[in-house]
Parts: structure tokens; sequence; C-alpha cells
């Protein structure tokens, strides 16, 4: 039986990800490299600190992988967590694994270390920018239950590509924290099918906030990985004016729908109600055969 | 210090720096060159057609060619929470920001972040932490999330927050302890005009990101440093 | 938080020859644990860093049912606790012995 | 002379009062409060409908907003206290005494108002028992009722949430009270007759659909590995052992672990066909993998499930359903089928103490029983045999004439040791007690008595009490199940290990299982979206339910 995604561990992914037995973990939980924050809240730590990171192969080839643990702390950006993804793109800067691979799980910073990891992801963002330029591409694979949000959504924009399942969720602000904010009127967070309209897997891949769309398997994202490293997209004024002429078109032809349902509308799905329950494979189907939502402008 | 008397300040012989929606664009002279300026004003969120906008200026100058800096200039709100910006793909729009401030440095633009107020989660890590060198004004005040909201997250009282704020920076909103993290390289001095001392740091841009050596060396950030040193010697190995 | 270690003689060694193993995940109701092959043969020790106080003598209890039962000689366990009922507290320590003897 | 239709007179004049306010037999929602004004008297006895599925929520609306002047004192008889409306009308004195059943969700507050003297309260009955008392001396004058719709004539239309209103209605109409409806839509033609017109004296068409709670959809997303191993522990060595085949499942994760466990782990025993075959249940979602996997002969319900409407139309083999296709559920039916008709009841609590007696009272809360004591018990009534009740019936007692003996129903508590925030449930003295005490209760609100429970399936073990022979051996057989928890650590070792040796108490192990293989991936759907897929698309769960 194929490994569910969602339902796996950040190790259980990373595992069955890459080759058999390939993988090799950089600062494993016997080295314990805790956070040394979480204790003065009375708050338990891991010996990971919520994100496994090393080296392994895809296909035979080199890559480089992070995986964030969405069940401890939400996935969320600590001191430690931070440092060895940020450690993890330095040094494949050096390195010059054929590409990495950053497996999304994450609610944003961690508010007990908010600064470091706000930094952090700063830094994340900043050491993509050198490793794409460097022509190494950066795939982002987003399929968890913590989804890619505050943050994770802003390090998730900067990757050469996106594959999303699904279940995965990308987004800044979370829709408890704008019911909070704005009040259930703007965004009711207990409607999960609006949740999952408005920022779930096939609302991202059909807008082209997404390259590619998996079920929510292992082997499904592995393929997309493979597939995306290999047309990863250049990191120039070129492909940044595109993407500002793709998101500028994108505001200018949606800008006044209220839910997803009309975008998908007016990008010319015939049946936009019947797109969640769609097959991966229907559901493939249907972005082949429309414009703008594969393209290299990210 | 406000934007106006911040631009007062910075170019004493004048500039072509516009306000419009919460939005700076425009350019003023600085030492004989251009200075290129970009950012937010008046505790604005920054939603996706600001973030586009500021994108615009900034390719706008790489495509210009040369070597023009950027000055980012922030006072912002958090980014804008509302159900239409992430349909819209808020995220994108954000990083695109960024993504166009780092290609700028990347090309040959140096890009510094003056945080003169507020500033939070996605519309900091977007405009003033995608810069180069991140400097501040005294009475800046960036966060991630303000203490009242951390209580409830966390589910913790707010006055042991505050307590435990005086002696972890860590997790505490407020210049200083992003200064601790090294997220902020350097508080200048409002006193003296402030020119010179952007010409300054934009003479002697740091060659790498060196915010994680900051934050231990202040102590805000203890071991992000070294962890991440760990894992390039691991990989390396 | 709460810590404690609890040592142990066994035996004899766990079966199997892998290193190490981790197992688990610190959420709600969950638990990582993670077991080193560095001790004696004989030799076991089992440290807990629990947010839950108050329960030393359940956790005394677990750990000497599963040492009894799996015999873990040579191990050097760590657990970090994230609130695990007794029983979750027990399978992974299984799951975590099954990996060492088999490396599955 | 006797004037032997004094009730009939009094009727026809709340009806002639009540006209007032209608277009023929037709209210408008917005003058719900004038016609409960009209046709109520201070102390009349008042069923207003509603159990821990559906609720006639705009005719309580419209009974919390009456004058308190005009409309007090009222008896309150009603399956359950679920909307804050129901408690609202006894902090305004419309409402005075109250008979009930079910209060999960108003459990705290109700709770709080009897301690307080708010509430005259009769009594906590079970759905069975409120439902006989409502024809012998708790017979509403007024029944206010949920339909989906009706036609001017008043003939209605429940749906598939049928639930009490055919039971309420026969006791309301024909001992001359009136009965008012809530309907979602007035129509010309109603699908289905499901209440002729004469027993509906007005209809009122509801300013929103009547409200359904999806009680019993459970998502696979959240059982864990410890639910499993013991449904694998239930499967094979309570279902199989007993050849159970006509069953009740209980609300909860362990219960729906096993529903999802039978085309899996339930298959490779091959034990298809030979058990849970035919069922009194609501059409549980996680029941949907069975059915599609041939498991399931027949299904009936006390109500429908939200989302499930299309899936049971589609498939009328299993389910009871009306010529128009659609879902005919009736509770009393249901409960009496699961009382007398089914071999086992199993299902979930809060506390166990060292008898076996269970319950779901905590010291602030008083959730009522609802339908779980029905099945949940021993009906001394029943007559006809089957093989899985004799053999309980034998394992209970040993010696006499087996043609004297009766056969013993099945009644399984499926209980983890911890609950959340590691509250035990197994206690020394259930909280029910105190609460007892406390509000002044004459009976402690137990779910299942000790002398019905048979069974206590923990992760640790199985604990068969048809084969303790004494009080201390059923303790210890409980204790001994009871895992870490101060009464499981209270075990005698010895004496443990000596009904194990019996089959008393039986581990994992003793039942041929590890406990390392209870793993999700046994689960026949890992997510509300696999039961969508394994329905065909025709399970359409509530929007919180889903991630997609």
């Amino acid at each position: 039986m194929s490994l569910s995604w969602y339902e796996a561990s950040a190790r259980q992914r990373v595992a069955a990800l890459v080759d058999a037995e390939s993988f090799e973990e950089f600062v494993g939980p016997e080295q314990r490299a805790m956070s040394p924050h979480l204790p003065l809240f009375d708050l338990p730590r891991a010996f990971d600190d919520g994100i496994v990171v090393g080296r392994g192969r895809l296909d035979g080839r080199t890559v480089y992988l992070a995986a964030q643990e969405g069940r401890f702390m939400g996935g969320a950006f600590g001191e430690v967590h931070g440092a060895k993804l940020v450690g993890l793109l330095r040094a494949a800067v050096t390195e010059t694994p054929e590409a990495v691979l950053i497996l999304f799980d994450t609610g944003g910073v961690r508010l007990q270390e908010a600064n470091a990891g706000e930094t952090a992801i700063a830094e994340t963002m900043r050491a993509i920018a050198d490793l794409r330029r460097a022509g190494i591409p950066v795939v982002g694979l987003v399929g968890g239950r913590a989804g890619c949000f505050g943050g994770g959504g802003l390090i998730a924009g900067t990757c050469s590509r996106l594959a999303v399942s699904e279940g995965g969720r990308i987004s800044v602000s979370g829709p408890e924290v704008i019911e909070t904010n704005k009040g259930a009127e703007e965004f009711d967070s207990k409607d999960r099918a609006l949740v999952w309209r408005t920022m779930g897997g096939k609302h991202r891949r059909l807008a082209g906030g997404a390259d590619r769309f998996c079920d929510d398997t292992v082997e499904a994202f592995r393929a997309a990985a493979l597939d995306l490293i290999g047309r990863a997209p250049a990191f120039d004024l070129a492909t940044l004016e595109a993407e500002q002429a793709r998101l500028e078109d994108r505001i200018a032809r949606f800008g006044d729908c209220r839910d997803a349902t009309e975008i998908w509308a007016r990008l010319g799905v015939n049946d936009p109600a019947g797109v969640p329950a769609l097959s991966a494979a229907d559901f493939d189907g249907l972005v082949a055969g429309l414009e703008g939502t594969t393209h290299d402008a990210r | 210090m406000t934007l106006a008397e911040i631009l007062a300040s910075l170019f004493p012989v004048g500039h072509a720096v516009a306000v419009a929606d919460g939005l700076i664009t425009g350019r003023g002279p600085l030492e004989n060159r251009d200075l290129a300026v970009v950012g937010v004003d008046g505790d604005t969120p920054l939603g996706i057609e600001g973030a586009l906008a500021l994108s615009a200026a900034v390719l706008a100058t790489v495509r210009a060619g040369g070597a023009t800096p950027v000055l980012v200039l922030v006072d912002s709100d958090s980014q804008r929470m509302s159900r239409r910006d992430e349909l819209l793909g808020l995220n994108e729009c954000l990083a695109h920001l960024a993504k166009a401030l780092l290609l700028a440095d990347a090309q040959g633009h140096p890009t510094i972040g003056l945080i003169y107020g507020h500033s939070a989660a996605g519309a900091f890590i977007a405009t003033a932490l995608a810069t180069r060198v991140l400097v501040a004004l005294p009475g800046a005040n960036p966060s991630v999330m303000d203490l009242p909201s951390v209580a409830r997250v966390t589910k913790l009282p707010l006055e042991k927050l505050e307590a435990m704020a005086k002696s972890t920076p860590v997790f505490a909103p407020g210049l200083d302890n992003m200064v601790q993290a090294g997220a902020v390289q350097v508080v200048l001095d409002p006193a003296k005009p402030l020119g010179p001392q952007i010409a300054a740091l934009i003479g002697e841009p740091p060659s790498h990101d060196a915010r994680d050596a900051l934050g231990k060396d202040r102590g805000g950030r203890p071991v992000a440093h070294d962890i991440a040193a760990r894992v390039v010697d691991a990989a390396r190995a | 938080m709460e810590t404690m270690t609890f040592r142990h003689t066994t035996k004899g060694p766990l079966a199997g020859t892998k290193p190490q193993a981790i197992t688990g995940v610190v959420a709600s109701g969950n638990l990582e644990v993670l077991l080193e092959r560095v001790l004696p043969p004989d030799q076991c020790t089992i440290e807990i860093a629990t947010p839950v106080v108050g329960y030393g003598d359940v956790w005394e209890a677990v750990a000497a049912d599963f040492v009894a039962r799996a015999q873990p000689g040579g191990l050097r366990i760590a657990i970090n606790d994230g609130g695990a009922r007794p029983d979750t507290v027990s399978l992974r320590l299984l799951q975590g012995a099954r990996l060492m003897e088999t490396g599955r | 002379m006797t004037d032997w239709r004094r009730q009939r007179t009094a009727r026809d004049a709340r009806i002639a009062a009540g006209r007032a306010h209608a277009d023929g037999k037709v209210v408008a929602a917005a003058d719900v409060v004038d016609l409960l004004e009209a046709v109520l008297r201070p102390g009349d006895r008042v069923c207003l409908e509603g159990d821990n599925q559906k609720q006639a929520d705009c005719l309580a609306r419209g009974l919390s907003a009456c004058d308190p002047d005009k409309v007090h004192g009222l008896h309150m008889v009603q399956s359950g206290i679920v909307l804050p409306e129901h408690l609202d009308v006894f902090e305004t004195g419309i409402a005075k005494r109250l008979d009930y059943s079910y209060s999960g969700p108003q459990g705290a507050r109700i709770a709080k108002m009897l301690y307080g003297g708010q509430i005259e309260l009769g009594a906590v009955h079970t759905y069975l028992e409120l439902f006989a008392r409502y024809f012998i001396d708790l017979t509403p004058n007024v029944a206010l009722i949920a339909g989906v719709s009706a036609d001017r004539a008043g003939n209605l239309y429940t749906g598939p949430n049928t639930e009490d209103t055919p039971t309420v209605v026969e006791a309301t109409a024909f001992k001359n009270g009136v009965v008012i409806a809530q309907v979602n839509q007035i129509v010309e033609t109603v699908p289905r007759v499901d209440i002729p017109g004469d027993r509906i004296d007005f209809v009122v068409e509801a300013d929103t659909p009547f409200y359904v709670e999806p009680l019993f959809t459970r998502d696979p997303a959240a059982v864990t590995e410890t639910q499993i191993l013991m449904a694998m522990m239930a499967i094979k060595g309570i279902y199989a052992e007993y050849g159970i085949r006509r069953l009740n499942h209980g609300i909860g994760f362990g219960t729906a672990a096993i529903e999802l466990l039978l085309p899996t782990y339930g298959e490779r025993l091959g034990l298809k066909g030979r058990i849970a075959t035919n069922w009194a249940l609501n059409p549980h979602p996680t029941l949907i993998p069975a059915i599609e996997a041939g498991w399931v002969e027949q299904v009936h319900c006390f109500g429908s499930e939200v989302g499930m409407d299309r899936y049971i139309a589609a498939r009328p083999d299993i389910f009871f359903t009306g010529a128009d296709g659609s879902l005919r559920s009736n509770r009393a039916f249901c409960q009496t089928a699961g009382l007398y008709a089914c071999d086992l009841f199993i299902g979930s609590t809060l506390q166990i103490d060292l008898m076996g007696h269970s319950s779901t009272v905590t010291t602030n809360r008083v959730a009522g029983f609802g339908g779980a004591p029905n099945m949940g018990s021993d009906p001394h009534g029943r007559r006809h045999p089957s093989d899985t009740w004799m053999k309980a019936g034998r394992e209970a007692q040993q010696t006499g004439d087996p043609a004297l003996m009766r056969g013993r129903k099945l009644v399984v508590q499926l209980v983890e040791t911890f609950g959340d925030g590691l509250v035990p449930a197994f206690v020394e003295h259930l909280d029910a007690l105190e609460l007892a005490r406390t509000i002044g209760l004459e009976l402690a609100p137990v779910m299942v008595y000790a002398d019905d429970v048979t069974h206590i399936v923990t992760e640790e073990g199985i604990a068969n009490l048809l084969l303790c022979r004494n009080a201390d051996e059923r303790e210890q057989a409980i204790r001994g199940v009871a895992g870490y928890t101060e009464v499981g650590r209270g075990r005698d070792k010895a004496k443990v290990e000596h009904l194990r040796a019996r089959g008393i108490v039986r581990r994992p192990e003793d039942l041929g299982i590890e406990p390392l293989d209870a793993d999700r991936s046994l689960l026949a759907a890992k997510s509300i979206k696999d039961l969508v897929h394994t329905s065909g698309g025709l399970y359409e769960p509530p929007a919180r339910f889903r991630n997609w």
C-alpha cells in the first residue's frame, strides 16, 4: 500500500522519497540539537527541533533535503529549526547537489522563538536566491497537515518550483488568524471547504501558484520532484519581470472574485463546483487544457 | 522620526519620493549618485497590490542598469489579512517583492532597509528583512506578533510573558530584541544627517549573510550560527 | 517540565546491530523515543522529559514492564514526551525496540 | 352528568385560538410567537422535539420568545436538552418542570441550573423509557415538531431524519393534544406522507431548515493505533468468538475503528458473512467501506446522518427507504430493535468502577442517557434464541436445566484506560455518585449497570465478566485490564494471572494479536475523503469535516 504523504512523519517522507537507504542526515537526533528556549515555556522539545536535513539520492542523483515535522509545534520555525535549514542551503551553494528539496509542513514562525524564526526565514530566502542564481533548483513539496503558512508561504514563493497535493495549503495568514482579526464574516475558518478552495492545492495549481499537482502519496511527490528538478526557471530579471506580469494579470483578471470557484470559471473550467471532487488524474487533465497555469514565471 | 523628516535628512537638496496609499516610491540624490527609494509608510498593511507596486519599482531600477542602490523605508503593519489577498496569492506577491530585492542586490544594486516605525510578520520579511543591510531608527518597533496575541496563542498569562520578555530577547517584540537577534545591523543616530550614515553602509556592505553571527555575538540568537555551521560541516564531511 | 532517569539491568543485550533509531513525534498525546546502542550489554537507561508533572510512579511502572518484556540490554533510551498516555508510551518503546532488533 | 369530553373541548378552544394567526393550518415564521401564546396554557405539558440529532429549532426560538406573563409554568417532556433555548425557557419562567433523556451539549449548564433550583426535575430517562411515559403519564398537551415539508392540509414529510416524530405525534394527537410542525417548505404534494395531515394542527414554514447535528460522523484521520488495537481485539476476541451478526455500535472512535477494520482485518480472519451483518445503527459514514465490500445485509436507523442521504438512497437493499427513495428512520423502533433483536451492544464510557458500573457523568456535567442504556442492557423480556445469545448465557450460568437457562445479550464497554488529559477511565467511585448527592438525585446517573456489562475491552486486554464467579474475581478482572491507572496498578498480579489462565482476562498475545501490527494502514479508509471515494462520490460530508 502506498504511503500517504499527509499521514507520514517528516522522517518517513524523507526515507520513502529518496532512493532506498540513500538518506544521510546532518546533525541527527542523536546530536540532540534541541531548542534552548522551549523549556522556558514549559514546553517539550524534540531531538531534531522538528526538521530533518540531509543528503540523499533521487534516481541516483544527489539531492539535499529538508523536511519539516508538522506535528511538532506545528512545524514552526524556531531558532534551531531555522538554522538547520539555513545551514543546509548554505552547504548546497558550495557542495552543488543537483537540487534541494524542501518538504514544507509549517504554520510559520514559532512564537516562543519568534525573532529567531523570523530572521531565519529571511536568511532562508536569501540562501534560496543564492542557490537559484548558482543554477541549483530548489523545489518545494507541500502536502502536510500543517500546510505551508506564514513565512513558510513566502519561502514557498521563493522556490524554483512547487508541487502540492490536495491536502496541502499555501497561504500567509491562516484562516484562524484572519477570522480572529477580521471576523467570521471575512473568513469562516470552520468552513473547511472554503478554506481549501481559498488556499488548498487545487486552487494554487489552477491559479498558477504551484507547478505540479500530486496524489497524496510519496510516490507521486517523488515523481513530481524528479519532473520539476528538470525544469527550473532561471533566477534573473527576465523571470521576475515575467512573474510581475503574471501576478498583475491575475489581479486584473480575478481581483473582483469573491470565491475561488469564480476564478476557476473565468479560467475556463466548465464545472467549478465539481473541482474539489476531481481525482488527481482528472484534475491534471483539466489543468492541461487551461492556459496560463503552467509557466516559468517564478 | 517621521517619513518627511527622514527624507529631509537624507536628501537635503530635495527628492522625488512620493507616498500614495501608504506606499513609498521615488528617488533622490545621495552623495553624487541616485538612490532608489521604495517602502511602506503609516503603519499600512501590505497586500497584493502594494507588494506588486513596490516590486515593479525595484525591477524598474534593475532594468535601468547601473548600480543604483535601493533604500527600503518601512513603517508598516503586518501583511494585509483578508480572504481576498490569500485567494489571489499573497504569498507569491510578498515573495516576489522579496525576490526583486534579492535580485537587485545580487545584480549590483546594494539594498538597504531602514525601519523607522512598525513592521510585522510577512510584511517585515518581504521588505526590510529582504535587504542586504537592515538598519533602524530609535523608536522603531518591529515585531512578529504583539505580546497580547502571543499570550492568546501560547495560553500563557500576559504578565508572565512580559516578565520573560525582559530576559529573553528571542521572542519579545521590539527593536532591541531584533538588534540582538542580528536582524537589525545597527541603529542610526537621528541627531546626525542620515545621508552620510546610509552612504557609509552602502559603501561597506557585508559580503555574506552575517545575521546569525551577529545574533550569536549579541546574545539574541545564541545557537543559530553554530547549528548552521555544524550542518555545513556535516555536509562537507 | 519534569525529568527522570531509570536504570535497569537486563539478562542480556537486545538482538540486532542497528546503532540507533528514533520513533514517534513530540505532539500532544504523543512522544518520541530515541534509542542508542551505547551501553554495556546488560544495562539499559531510560531518560524521560515530560511537561506533565506528577506521574513518576506511572513512568516507573511503564519502564519496568517494558524492560522486563523487551530486555533492551545495551540501550540508552531517551524520551521527549508530549503528554502521551502510558499505553502510547509502551507502544512507542516496543516499536523502538523492534526497530533496533530488525532494522525495520 | 359526567363530561367525558373536557379535553376535547379544551383542544378545540386552543385550535380556534391558534387559527387567528393561521391561514388554514399554515402559519408564517413571523407569527410563531403569537401562535404559541394563543395555543399554550400555563402548566401545559409540552414536547419540544429535539434529540441528539434533529431539532425543532424555529419553534424552540419561538417558545423562548413568548411572554412569560402569558406562557409560564410549562412542564417540558422532551428527548433532548440540546439548544440554548431549551434551557432559556427555564430561566424566564416559561417552563418549570422537566422530564428528559439526553443533554450532551448542554450538560454543564443544565447541571448548574439543576443545582441552582431553576429546574424542577422529574427524571432523566432513556429514550424508550421517555417515549413509553408519553403514553402513560407524561402525555403532551402540545407537541412542537419538525419535518422537511408539508402540504397545506398538514400532510408531513419528515425526510430521512424522521427520528422521534411519529411517536410524539401519536401520543399527542390521539390524546386530545395539539400538534404544531415546523417545516422547511410548504409544498403542493409531499414526496411521501410520513404523518397524515389529520394529526397535524398547524404548520409553520420555518425561516431556516431545521438543524441536524452530524453526531455520528467520525473522521478516520483521528483514529489512533490504540483504538485500532482495541478494535482488533474486539473483532477477534468477541465478534468472531460469539459469531455476532446482529448488533448496535455506540458513538466513538473505537467503534468507528471496528467498522473500518471489518473489510481489512475482518476479511483477513475470514469473518465476512459470519459477523456484523445486521445492524441497528445510524448511517455511520465509517460503515461505508464495510457496506461497499459486501459485509452488511441490512441497517435500520434511529435517524439519518448529515451528508449520507444520497448514499442511502442509492443503497435501498441495505437501508430502510420509502417509495420516494429516502431513508425512513424511527428512533422508537430502532431502539426497540437494539434492545430486543441485537445480540451485542458495544460502546464507550468515561468511567468504570470496580464492579463494572459505568457512567458518562463528571462532577459538573449531566449529559443524560439517550439510548445507550436501552441497547446496553440485557432484556429480560427476550424469548427468541440465537447462537450468540445462548453461548453468552451458558457462560453466565453453568448449572440448571439447559431448556430453562435464558441467554445473555453481550454488552461490551470499549474503553481506553486513560482519556483526554490523562484522566483515568477506571475509578474506585463514579463521579455520578457525587453528582447525585450534590443535586439531590435519588438515583446516580449510571449509563450501564454492572450486572448488564459482559465484557470490558481496553488496550491492555479483554475482561470477560460473564465468566467471573464472585465479586473478587470480577474486581480483579477489571483491574487486570485497567492498565496503568491507579485501579490497574492496584491489581493482585497473581490473581490476574490466574484469571488469565482461565481465559477471563485475555491479552493481545493470548488472542494472537501483535500490538505493533495495530497500524493505521489497516483502516479501510484513512480520511473522510477516502469515505467519499469509497461511496462513489455519494457521501457528501459537512464542510467542517473536509480538508479539500
